[in-house]
């Protein structure tokens, strides 16, 4: 049951290249989102433009607060990325189905701020692998440090990590020690992960973003073309086993 | 105490708050963010006989102080709709409106006829002004002699309370508002949206994937609100529904000044899902500032300068 | 280097970018902060044949993302305006249009009379949409039969280029459309405001001193573009003048895309004196960008994806 | 001849209740304001609600400085107020055609937050005398305190100052040394001050406000009634003869 609230803001802090993280006080919705879920986060502002609220994926939910990464990629996020500790934002979550806990072992596969997401997963789950990767170091983000978990990180250009993409090892990965597979990030990144998991025949989890009005799935608007009709990313995902959606028909 | 009850013809409300069709599903989503038995009225996305897949996404565009969708009326068409949604509706405490829309009249009576005997509907909202698909929607709602035809065959169908929902988008609303009433609508639901398109200049492409869509939100409340004051001043008797831009509180206020006897939310409840919840608390203290007793006196109480 | 001259009809004007009428006096004020003349073309208020003292203030009210204006065509009348305003235009290095509006189809003619010997007129723009008049305004523009006849009677009177400027509010603006062109009109300007209205819920009164107004600006332009995307998927060989919502450069590309061989910024120029400089370089880039060699190439080059 | 610019904020303090002082450096502007005269002031954000400027009238100008005290009065204001140091805000100024300096006397009448265009013209006349009237002590303006020029200020509620209204006290300030009266408040206080000059048939001008669209005189949207048909505040104003005014027309 999402609750709508106003959460004070508690910690902004830029981690990265344009990347910022956000804590804020909201124990009704910490002790019950799972990782995968999402939040609508709304400005607080009197005025009407922007309109909509943003989806954003937790981070993180622990001691009654709640933490979101956020990467400035338009004006709404830089709007959301110039609040102060201290002030009050409109939150609606947990929303969104999140993902599964696996049986065995869970690969996690994330790119840019897919990551989010998947180091929530990571801290809350046993026998891990998280495999991530940015364009270049001055992206990478803090998460993954504070996660015991076994790591992969990879930057396109070789400033940090192994030099290559995220999906680069991935196979690798899985015939080491088979697991179910978990992605996040820009869909190029899951087209390439869920060609290998099938390769493969591992299950493959991928969650989907999509532009959202309502967040809660009642204005089907956030549809994204699946298998056997469309689907609604806000209320059937953001997770998705990646057999359901029709993977042409998506778009990049 | 300030009675907030109102009437619609021959229903009751207990407040005139309602939420707009397309964007409270039907109200199960919202139902687990409060309780739903408290709004005046709900009413449901538009329902039409087949199923509808709806419209190629993306489907949302966010636009300057408003949005654009092009759902194109994705449900499940009415048989599922009455076996899985209707009984959703049994235990809600407030008035429960069902729109339909037909791609031809036949389509329509059919779905009238489908939804009439079910007692957990109160009122059906006949919705001839969807600007997202190709058959019906604005070819029904722009032409006053098809809508007095429409209508006029709708009206024997059921005794239950047929809105009909009008679009901004014509020249005259009053021409379209008077085809309905003069056919036997029991009240008028302005305005649906407006047609808009956006585009993305980068990649050259319409934002939606439909190209075109409907236009909501607070950028089109002036728009609403000249609207509803038009129908008011022509049919002071006929209950007006008024719906577009609200916001906020105040918006709702401005639409009952302006004529309306009842509001429905829409798209706000995306910015606010609680907005008709503060919308309803907010009448109670507007009447106790304006001195009214009840919600009903602040209907038309738009006080115009003499010149 | 970017060509960014564009044709309509005869004219040649050197960039696709003007000034939209009331917004703009003749360009007086605004030639106080910069060089009017390196704009694509300027249109007057609209001017009528006696002096309008306009209408009641207030006069202008700001809503989400836009405004609205009850100006009511305050102006000196034509006589005044040829001798007070004319010189003015005299030394203007850019395309100047005269806007003009009659409460009567001789009256019309007779302004345009007045106006179509001036050396320092390029060109008439007939405005058939101010939603702020009783007389004249959208009684004209609504009716495509009473455009056809008033544009007939009007095109005999000058070889100048005579621009039609549709209102938004009507059903099918096509139509109205086509009935100038058919009688002779060299280019559509699309769109003036959308008719509105705003309420002060504390005094229950109207913001506007007229009650309703016209609305403008960002909260308008979804609207804007499908008019202009009607038009010109209709009459592609009419040159369209993009108007409505323009705020920022990105707006006018996107009427560009959808359409228009020109755009007029209207209300956008009170939050950015300077934003027709702006498009006009930003003209430049977006054609860069594209691998456009003229701006000319934007026009109507939207992209719809086939479904 | 006006310049339109980015300026940036050196300076935002609250200085008594909702009221702010904003400081930018507009070293184009600084060197023409004039007393009476007023700037369009932006929001310079990427979105279009707040859409239309708001017109603000100069408090001070010097050393390629210009100053403003700004009133919260509704959400326009309030995201004004809400700007930082560093911050580059879009301003279009000198407008209006601001006071004109008297031969004599100058007797200056201001209410609320009527105040700035008057201490700006005591900071830069001699001969001055400057009423000021505010609702109570706290809601007072430091600008008084910075003049030499003679003062009589009054609270309603006679918290601080004399007891009164900035009305009460005109006539004699007239009897004693007449001059030219120049005001600038709400409506109720112009007319109160209109009637007195009036009876003493001492010459008085009036700073008058209206809702703006452009703020140069382009739109015609901000007219007021004068005895011979509509003037427009931003250009024909914002001061005007008393006489020239229709203030039966004018209302409240
Ligand atoms: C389930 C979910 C979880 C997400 N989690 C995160 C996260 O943890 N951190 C993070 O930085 N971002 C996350 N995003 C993406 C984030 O919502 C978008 O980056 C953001 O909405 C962009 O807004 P904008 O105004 O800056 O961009 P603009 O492009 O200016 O926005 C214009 C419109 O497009 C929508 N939009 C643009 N990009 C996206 C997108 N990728 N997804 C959905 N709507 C979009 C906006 O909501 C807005 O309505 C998530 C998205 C989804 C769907
Ligand atoms: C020449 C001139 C000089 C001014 N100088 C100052 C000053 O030095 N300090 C100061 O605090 N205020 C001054 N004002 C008043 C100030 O412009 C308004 O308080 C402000 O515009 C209100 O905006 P808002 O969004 O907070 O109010 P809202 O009431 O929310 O605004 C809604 C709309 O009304 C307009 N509006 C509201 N009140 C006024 C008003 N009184 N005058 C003009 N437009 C208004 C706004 O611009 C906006 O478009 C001046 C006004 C004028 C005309
Ligand atoms: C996402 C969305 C879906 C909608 N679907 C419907 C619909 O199915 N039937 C209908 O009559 N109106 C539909 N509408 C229109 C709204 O009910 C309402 O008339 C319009 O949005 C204007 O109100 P608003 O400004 O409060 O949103 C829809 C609107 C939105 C935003
Ligand atoms: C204050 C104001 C005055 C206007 N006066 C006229 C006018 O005299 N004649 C006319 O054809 N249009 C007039 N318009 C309409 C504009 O020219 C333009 O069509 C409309 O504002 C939409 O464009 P925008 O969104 O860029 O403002 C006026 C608009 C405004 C805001
Ligand atoms: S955003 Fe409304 S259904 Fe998903
Ligand atoms: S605000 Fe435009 S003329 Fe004064």
């Amino acid at each position: 049951m999402p609750v709508d609230i106003l959460s004070e803001v508690t910690c902004v802090q830029n981690i990265a290249d344009g990347t910022f993280r956000l804590v804020l006080d909201a124990p009704e919705i910490a002790e019950k989102a799972r990782p995968g879920q999402f939040a609508m986060v709304g400005f607080g502002s009197p005025f009407y433009d922007p309109f909509l609220r943003r989806p954003l994926a937790f981070a993180k939910a622990e001691w009654g607060r709640i933490e979101f990464t956020l990467r400035v990629v338009g004006w709404g996020t830089a709007l959301l990325a110039d609040i102060s500790t201290g002030d009050q934002m409109p939150i609606l979550g947990p929303l969104g189905n999140g993902f599964e806990k696996p049986e065995g072992r869970a690969i996690l596969v994330a790119g840019g701020i897919g990551l989010p997401p998947l180091a929530f997963a990571a801290s809350r789950w046993k026998d891990v692998v998280l495999l991530y990767g940015e364009k270049t170091a001055s992206a990478l983000c803090h998460l993954p440090h504070e996660l015991e978990c076994e790591k992969d990180i990879a930057t396109e250009d070789g400033s940090d990590g192994r030099k290559g993409l995220v999906t680069d090892n991935l196979e690798e990965h899985i015939k080491k020690k088979p697991g179910t597979v978990y992605c996040c990030g820009p869909v190029p990144m899951l087209k390439e992960a869920v060609k290998i998991c099938r390769g493969l025949n591992v299950r493959c989890y991928v969650s989907l973003e999509a532009r959202m009005a309502c967040g809660v799935g009642a204005c089907m608007g956030c549809v994204i073309p699946a298998i056997n009709g469309y689907k609604r990313v806000c209320k059937d995902g953001p997770v998705f086993d990646a057999d359901e959606i029709d993977w042409e028909a998506l778009g990049d | 105490m300030i009675d907030l009850s109102i009437r619609i013809g021959s229903l009751e409300l207990k407040n005139p708050v309602l939420t707009a069709s397309g964007c409270f599903g039907v109200g199960r989503e919202y139902s687990e963010i409060y309780d739903i038995s408290s709004l005046g009225g709900i009413v449901t996305k538009t329902i039409t006989l087949r199923p509808r897949e709806g419209n190629l996404p993306p489907r949302i565009w966010e636009t300057p102080a408003g949005m654009l969708n092009s759902i194109g009326l994705a449900n499940p068409g009415v048989k599922s709709f009455i076996e899985t949604e209707i009984p959703f509706l049994r235990d809600i405490e407030c008035v429960r409106i069902v729109s339909v829309a037909g791609e031809t009249i036949g389509e329509f009576v059919e779905l009238v006829g489908e939804i009439a005997p079910l007692e957990e509907v109160d009122a059906i909202e006949i919705n001839i002004s969807c600007p997202n698909v190709e058959q019906g929607g604005l070819t029904f709602g722009t032409d006053p002699v098809v809508i007095t035809e429409l209508v006029g065959k709708l009206r024997p169908v059921t005794k239950k309370p047929l809105w009909v929902k009008l679009t901004p988008n014509v020249t005259n609303i009053v021409a379209t508002g008077k085809a309905a009433v003069d056919a036997g609508a029991d009240a008028l639901c302005a305005i649906n949206t407006l047609l808009g398109m956006a585009i993305d200049t980068d990649t050259r492409k319409p934002r939606l994937g439909n190209v075109t869509g409907g236009l909501s939100g607070p950028a089109i409340l002036p728009v609403a609100l000249v609207k509803v004051y038009e129908l008011y001043r022509e049919f002071p008797e006929i209950p007006i529904i008024g719906i577009g831009g609200i916001g906020s509180p105040t918006e709702a206020i401005a639409h009952m000044l302006a004529g309306a006897s009842a509001v429905q939310v829409g798209s706000g409840l995306f910015s606010y899902p609680r907005l008709p919840l503060d919308i309803i608390e907010s009448f109670e203290e507007y009447c106790d500032e304006q001195g009214f007793s009840s919600v009903r006196e602040i209907t038309g109480s738009l006080i115009i300068p003499e010149i």
